[in-house]
C-alpha cells in the first residue's frame, strides 16, 4: 500500500503544475479562449513539446508509456487551471481508440502525428435518443462494396468543430439498443457527406452537432472489431470519467481554496464572512467533499491501472462522488462569493460552469449510482 | 377552515381570467420564450396593458391608481397571471420607489414621480448595494455633501447589482450624509437621481447566465437638487428599511414554480432514457425528485396562503415570512437543476440565439433543452439577492426564535 | 380560503390543549407508561367525560359529529403532551371502521360503549411479508358453515395487548395480493385460538404479535363490504395517516422550542450555545420543516374533509414531509441537546422515539412518494 | 501508488487470520449476537485472550507489551478483527489512560498500572466530561483541593458520561486544582483515583436505548493521595490533550460499517416489498441508498488510508483526520437508519431479551429487525461523545483552513 509517486511522476506533475501556474492564470485563459479554435495553439504545440500528447501512448509510437495514474495527475493539474486544450478529446478519447483498438497501420499512421500535435480528434457516441446508454444507436454503417455508408446524427461532439477525424459510434448489426452489432469507426471530419454546426458549450468549450449522410467509409477505418465494439467503447469511456473526474478534483480544490480565501477578505457586519460558523462549517464541507473525492480518484486510478474487475465500479463510484461533491462544492463556491459569484469576472463561476458540464458528461450520478449498484 | 374560493373571489378570478384571454395572447405567451420572462421588451409591453386596465399597481393607495381588492384578490391575480406565463413587472418603480413616494415623499414628490411610474413612462433602478456592502446593506460609503448654499448635493461613489440601470430614466439610491454617525445606520439619506445627470457612468457586469442585465453604476461628483431627497437627511435607512418587509407578495414564486414544474413533467415524459422503456419521468429516481419538489411546493402554497390569511387579518407579514423567500428559491433553484438533469448531454450547448421566443432557425437537441443552462445559471442569485438565504436565516433566528448573535 | 377555526372547534382545541399542559408533564406521563395498561385508566375515563371518544362518531350515536379537522387538532394536541392513551387504535382506527364500516347492529352496539371508554380496539392489518402492502393477506378467512374460519399472523398490532376487539384484515378470494377479495372482520380478542405475544413498541406503547388459529367468526362480523374491503381499508389508514402526522406536528413543535430553549440556557465556550451560528441556521431549518409540515397538515386535513379526490394525494404528500421533517427535527433535537439528548432523562429522547415509530406507520417517506407520483 | 499489501504484510495478515480462527469461534460470534459488540462480558473474554497472546496493546511501546508492527500491520489487524466481528476492547485502561501513564507519569505509576491494564486485571474509566462541561471540556469545575500537610487532594465534584464506572476499578480525572488560573486551560490537574475511595457514588444514566452504560460519578470530600497526580500541578490539560489527536487508528470505523453494510445487504435481499417482486434490495430507491453509503465509505476507506501513509511517513495524524470521525460516525448512522427502513414495521418493537445473543425464545420478526431500533438509538451519541460533529468541524475550520474564530 503505498501513496507515493515514481520520480518520473512527480517530474511529470510538477511541470504540469508549473505550466498552470505560470501560464493559466485567470487573464491568460480569457485568452486562449477567445482565440479561433476556442484555445491556445501555442499551448498544443508546448503541450507537444513537452511530451504531454504522447503521455498515454506505447514508446514504440514516441509515447510515454503511461498509464491512467498519469491521466489522472496530468488531468488534475488541467482542472486546476480550466484548461480548454482540447486534451481529453484528442489524447485521451481518440488516442485511447487508437492506442487499445487502432489496427498497426492506424496507430503508425496517426499516433505520431497526434503526439505532435497535429492531429485533432473528436469522438462522436452521443445520440439525443440515447441518453446515457452508448449502445443506444441509430447511426448506422451499412455495408457498400468493400466499404460502409454512415448515415446518422451525433450530438454534443467535444472538439468536433477542430477535429480533423472524428471517432464514430455506428450500427452494423442487431436493434438499436443491442450490446453487440456496434462498430467503431474513424471517420475524416471533412469528407463528404459530413456536416457540422459548431457551437460553444456552456463551459467555454467548443462542441458541434455532426450529421452524416451516406458516408463513405472503409473497412481500414475500423477500429476494434466489427460488430464488437461497445467494450473497446466502454472502456475508453472508463479512462474518459477517470480523465474529466481527475479534473473536477482539481477544480475543486481550487474552489474550496478561493472560497476561504476570500472569506478571510471579504468583511461584512465589520468582520471577515469567513468569521461564521454557518459558513465556516460548509466550507468544512467543501474541503471534506474535495477530500473524499480525491480518495476515490486515487483509488479508480488505481484499479484502472492494475486492470482490475473491480475498476469499472471505482469509476463509477468516483462519478457519483464528483456529481455529488462537484455540484455542492460549485454551488457553495458561488454562493459564498454573495454577488461577485455571479458573475463573468470572477473565476469562480467557470469553475462552476465546468463541474456542471462534468456533472452531465459520460453519465449523471444517478446513472452511475445505478450502474454501481449492478455491477 | 376552508381552502375554496368565495363566489366573489371566484367571480373576481373569471373577470381576470377573461382580461387575460383577451390581452395575454398566445403569440405574446410564444414571444416569451422559454420562460425566459426577462426577454427583451416583454414586461414593457405588459406593463402599459395593464396601466390601460388599471391593474399595473394594485398595491398603491387607491386614490393613486391602486386597486380595491382584498389580499386572497391580489394574490388570485398573480396566480391568474404567472399561469398564464406573463413577465413579472419591472418592480423597481412600481413596487419599490413608490411606496417610499407615497409613504415618505412630499406631494411635489408624488405628483411628480408616481403618474410616470404608473403609465410606464419613466423607468427606475435602485441604487442602494455597494462593492462593499452587499447582505451589510448599512456598510455602504456612497457619499452625498451638501453644497454649501444648500441647493444640492455633490454624490460620489459606486453602487453595483443595478439592474436595467442602462435603460432606467432615474435611480433612488441610499447615499451617506453623514459620516460621523456613530451607529452606521444613521446618516444615510434617501435621494432621487436622473440618471441622465452628468458624472453618471454606467458599466455593465456580465453574469454567469450569459446575460448583462446588472451594471455598476459610478457617480463622479454628480450634483442632486436637494428637493430630491425624501423626508429628513440622515433618515434614509429608516424608510428603505420600513418597506422591506412589506410588498412580500409573491415572494414565494408558488404559481410560477408550479407552471416550471408542469413544464418540466411534459418535458420529462417525451425524453427518452436510452433503455427503450418508459420515458424518464417514469425513472423511479428521476419522479421521485419531481415528487419531492412537487410536495415541497405544495407545502410552500399553504405556508403562503398562511401568511396571507395573517395579513387580511391586518398587519404585514411576520419574520417568519422569510420562509417564503428561503424555500421558494430553493425550490426555483431544483427546478432548474432538474430542467438540467432532464436535458442530459442537451444542457450543454451555450447559443445564446436559441434562447429567446423570436429565434427561428433549428433548435440544438429539443426546444426545451436549450435554456436549461440559462436557467440554472440565472436561478443562482436568487439565494443571494433581496437578501441572502443566510440573511434571511439569521431574521428568523433572531426575530422568529429570540437568539441572540454570536456570543 | 379560510384558517380560521369554527367556535366549536377552538372550544374543543382549548380544552385537550389545557389537559396537556395541566396532566401531561413530563413526570406525570412517565406514571401513565408505568401502569399495567401502559397508559392511565382515569384519563381515559377523562376523555369520556369530555366527548373526545366520540369525535368522529355521528351524533345520532352520541357522538361529536367531527371530522378530519377535529382529529387533526386533538391529535396534534396530543403529539405537544406524547399522549400515550391508544386514541389512535381505538378512536381514529377502530372507530374508523365502525363508523364507516360497520352495519346498523355493530354500531349500536359498539359506538356507545366506545365513547363511554368501556370499549378498547386495536387494528391487525400488518403482516411480516406485506410490508407496506395493505392488500398483501396471507390471513385467510375461510367460509365454513354458516361464518368464516381465520388463520394467520398479524403483526405489531398496536393497542393489541389491551384490546377487547380486533379489526382483523383477511383475503376471503382471490391471491396474496390482489385489490379484491379482502374483507374485515371484527374479532373478539379472547375469542378461541386468537393469541396474542405481547411487548413494547419502541414509544413506550403496546404491540402485540396476535396469530389466529381456525378462529370461528360468524357472516355478522364482517365490517363493509365481504370481499371488497381494500376501499374501506385504505380510507380509514387516510384518516390514521392524518391523525399521526398531526401528532407529529405536534411533537416537532415542542422539540424546536425546546431546543431553542435549551440552547438560550445551555453554555459552553462562556457562551450559551444558541449563539452559535451553525446551530442557529440549523434551529432555523426545525422551524421551517415544521411549518412546512402543519401547512400540508392542514391541506390534508381540508381535502380530507371536503371529501376531495386529491385528498389521498395530499396525504401522500404530508406522510412524506413528516417523514423527513420528522427525522430532521428529531436527530437535530438530540445532536443539539448534546449528551443530554441522548438520555432517557429528558423529554426529547422520548419525542424522537415517537417521532421515529411515526415514520414507519401506514408506509414510510418512500413508500408515500411513490404513491404520490403515481396517484 | 498502488493499493496492494507488500508480501510481508500478506504474511502478517495470515498469520492474524490464523489466530482468530483459532481464538474468536463461531460461538464467540454468535454470543455477540445482532453486532451488538458491548453486550455482556464480550470484550473482557476477547481482552484476555489477546493479552495471552501478546495483543492487546499493539500502540504500546515494545518495551511495555507494544507489538513491533508497522502502521500498515496495525491497520490490518484492525481490519481482521472487525471482518472476524470481534468485540471492540475497552479503551479506556488501554487506549486512554496508559499513553498518559508511559508519556508522562512517573517509573512508579507506569510499574504500578500498566502491567495490569495490559492483562485486563484493572479496570478504568474516564472521568473527563461534566454536567457544565461537554464540547468545552475545559470549562470543568471539579475541585481538587491539596491537604495542608501536602499528602492528599481532597476531590468534590461530578463527573458525567463516565461509561463502565460501575465495573471499574479506577478512574482518571481531570480536576481544577487552581481555580484562579487566568485561562480555563491552566490550573487542571491529572489525577488517578481508586475507585473504592469512601465519597464516590455512581448513579446510572438511562439512555435511548435502553441500556444503562454511562453514569453520573459524584464526588464528595474524596481524599486522593498526592502520589496518584500525573506528572505537575495543574498542567493536566496539556497532558490530555497531547494524546488526544494521537490513536485515531480505528477512529473511522470503516471495517465495521463495511461489515455492517455487507449484513444490511444479506436482510434486504430476504426482505420482501409487498409487490410479490423483488426483494427489498432491489428496490430502486433503497438499493441507491445502500449503494450511495458504500459510496461513502470506499472514498473514506481511502481517506483513512491516506491518513495512515501520512502516519506511516512519520508523526502523528494531523487535524484533517477529523474527516474521519465526521464522516465515520454519520456513515454509522446511516447504515443504522438503513436496518430500520428495512425492518420496516418490524424496528419497532422493542423488546431487551431479544437483543442479545444468548438469547433462545421465539423471536419478533426477522433475527436482525429486533436490534434495528436499539442500534439506531446507540449510534446517536457516535456524533457528539468523543468531541461533537460541531467540534471537529471547528477544528477543521481553525487548524486546516486557517479560519478564525466568530468576530
Amino acid at each position: 500500500m503505498d501513496f507515493n509517486l515514481s520520480e518520473e511522476q512527480t517530474m511529470l506533475q510538477d511541470s504540469v503544475s508549473r505550466f498552470i501556474q505560470n501560464s493559466y492564470g485567470f487573464e491568460d485563459r480569457k485568452k486562449y479562449v477567445a482565440e479561433d479554435q476556442g484555445f491556445s495553439a501555442k499551448n498544443w504545440a508546448m503541450f507537444a513539446e513537452l511530451g504531454w500528447l504522447g503521455i498515454p501512448f506505447a514508446e514504440e509510437h514516441g509515447g510515454f508509456g503511461g498509464g491512467a495514474l498519469e491521466t489522472m495527475m496530468v488531468m488534475e493539474e488541467f482542472g486546476k487551471g480550466l484548461v480548454v486544450e482540447p486534451y481529453l478529446a484528442t489524447v485521451v478519447l481518440g488516442g485511447g481508440f487508437l492506442s487499445k483498438g487502432g489496427t498497426a497501420a492506424q496507430q503508425e499512421q496517426l499516433i505520431p502525428s497526434l503526439i505532435e500535435g497535429k492531429l485533432q480528434l473528436a469522438f462522436a457516441y452521443v445520440e439525443p435518443q440515447g441518453r446515457f446508454n452508448l449502445a443506444d444507436l441509430t447511426t448506422t454503417a451499412t455495408a457498400n462494396g468493400d466499404g460502409f455508408s454512415i448515415s446518422g446524427h451525433k450530438g454534443v461532439v467535444l472538439n468536433g468543430p477542430n477535429a480533423d477525424k472524428l471517432v464514430v459510434t455506428t450500427r452494423t448489426a442487431g436493434d438499436q439498443r443491442d450490446e453487440s452489432g456496434i462498430t467503431v469507426f474513424l471517420v475524416d471530419a471533412n469528407a463528404d457527406g459530413v456536416n457540422r454546426r459548431n457551437y460553444a458549450t456552456i463551459d467555454a468549450g467548443q462542441g458541434s452537432e455532426v450529421t452524416f449522410s451516406n458516408v463513405q467509409v472503409s473497412a481500414d477505418d475500423i477500429i476494434g472489431e466489427l460488430n464488437n465494439g461497445l467494450p473497446l467503447i466502454q472502456s475508453v469511456v472508463d479512462d474518459g470519467l477517470l480523465a474529466i473526474c481527475s479534473e473536477a478534483v482539481g477544480a475543486m480544490e481550487v474552489l474550496y481554496k478561493t472560497t476561504v480565501e476570500y472569506s478571510k477578505q471579504r468583511k461584512q457586519f465589520d468582520v471577515p464572512i469567513g468569521s461564521f460558523q454557518a459558513l465556516q462549517h460548509r466550507m468544512v464541507d467543501m474541503f471534506i467533499e474535495h477530500e473524499q473525492s480525491k480518495s476515490l480518484m486515487f483509488l479508480a486510478a488505481m484499479r484502472l491501472a492494475e486492470g482490475s474487475n473491480d475498476a469499472a465500479k471505482a469509476i463509477s463510484a468516483l462519478k457519483v462522488q464528483i456529481g455529488k461533491a462537484g455540484r455542492y462544492v460549485g454551488q457553495q463556491a458561488v454562493q459564498l462569493h454573495g454577488g461577485m459569484g455571479q458573475t463573468e469576472e470572477l473565476n469562480v463561476g467557470h469553475y462552476f460552469k465546468r463541474l456542471t458540464m462534468i456533472s452531465h458528461t459520460f453519465g449523471n450520478a444517478d446513472f452511475h449510482l445505478n450502474r454501481f449498484g449492478e455491477l | 377552515m376552508d381552502l375554496n374560493f368565495s363566489a366573489e373571489d371566484i367571480a373576481f378570478r373569471d373577470e381576470v381570467r377573461a382580461f387575460l384571454k383577451d390581452n395575454w395572447t398566445d403569440q405574446d405567451r410564444k414571444d416569451m420564450g422559454n420562460g425566459l420572462s426577462m426577454a427583451h421588451d416583454m414586461p414593457v409591453r405588459w406593463h402599459r396593458r395593464l396601466a390601460e386596465q388599471g391593474w399595473a399597481a394594485p398595491n398603491w393607495p387607491l386614490e393613486l391608481g391602486g386597486c380595491p381588492w382584498t389580499p386572497t384578490q391580489k394574490y388570485i391575480f398573480d396566480i391568474e397571471c404567472a399561469n398564464a406565463n406573463c413577465p413579472r413587472l419591472i418592480s423597481f418603480g412600481l413596487n419599490l420607489v413608490a411606496p417610499v413616494l407615497y409613504t415618505f415623499g412630499n406631494k411635489e414628490q408624488q405628483d411628480k414621480y408616481l403618474p410616470d411610474i404608473l403609465s410606464a413612462k419613466t423607468w427606475w433602478c435602485q441604487g442602494y448595494s455597494e462593492p462593499g456592502a452587499g447582505s451589510d446593506l448599512a456598510g455602504l460609503s456612497t457619499r452625498a455633501e451638501l453644497s454649501e448654499d444648500g441647493t444640492h448635493y455633490v454624490v460620489n461613489g459606486q453602487k453595483t447589482w443595478t439592474s436595467t440601470a442602462r435603460y432606467a430614466d432615474m435611480i433612488f439610491c441610499l447615499v451617506r450624509t453623514d459620516p460621523t454617525a456613530k451607529i452606521k445606520q444613521q446618516g444615510i439619506s434617501f435621494l432621487l437621481i436622473d440618471m441622465k445627470t452628468p458624472g453618471i457612468t454606467v458599466k455593465p457586469i456580465s453574469t454567469l447566465d450569459g446575460q448583462q442585465h446588472v451594471n455598476d453604476t459610478f457617480f463622479d461628483n454628480v450634483k442632486v437638487p436637494v428637493e430630491n431627497r425624501i423626508g429628513e437627511e440622515n433618515m434614509g435607512w429608516t424608510y428603505a428599511k420600513l418597506l422591506l418587509t412589506h410588498e412580500r407578495t409573491g415572494i414565494a414564486g408558488v404559481a410560477r414554480s408550479k407552471n416550471r414544474l408542469e413544464e418540466l413533467k411534459v418535458a420529462a415524459s417525451t425524453e427518452p432514457t436510452g433503455t427503450g422503456q418508459a420515458p424518464l419521468i417514469d425513472e423511479p429516481s428521476f419522479r421521485a425528485k419531481v415528487s419531492q419538489i412537487e410536495i415541497d411546493l405544495m407545502a410552500l402554497e399553504i405556508t403562503d396562503l398562511r401568511t396571507l390569511a395573517g395579513v387580511q387579518k391586518g398587519g404585514a407579514p411576520g419574520p417568519e415570512s422569510s420562509i417564503l423567500k428561503v424555500r421558494g428559491t430553493e425550490i426555483q433553484q431544483a427546478i432548474a437543476e432538474l430542467f438540467m438533469d432532464c436535458a442530459g448531454y442537451y444542457s450543454q450547448p451555450f447559443v445564446q440565439d436559441t434562447h429567446w421566443g423570436d429565434y427561428e432557425g433549428e433548435m440544438i437537441g429539443a426546444d426545451y433543452s436549450t435554456s436549461t443552462a440559462l436557467q440554472y445559471f440565472s436561478t443562482r442569485p436568487a439565494t443571494v439577492y433581496g437578501g441572502s438565504s443566510e440573511v434571511q436565516r439569521n431574521i428568523i433566528s433572531k426575530a422568529v426564535l429570540g437568539l441572540s448573535k454570536l456570543g
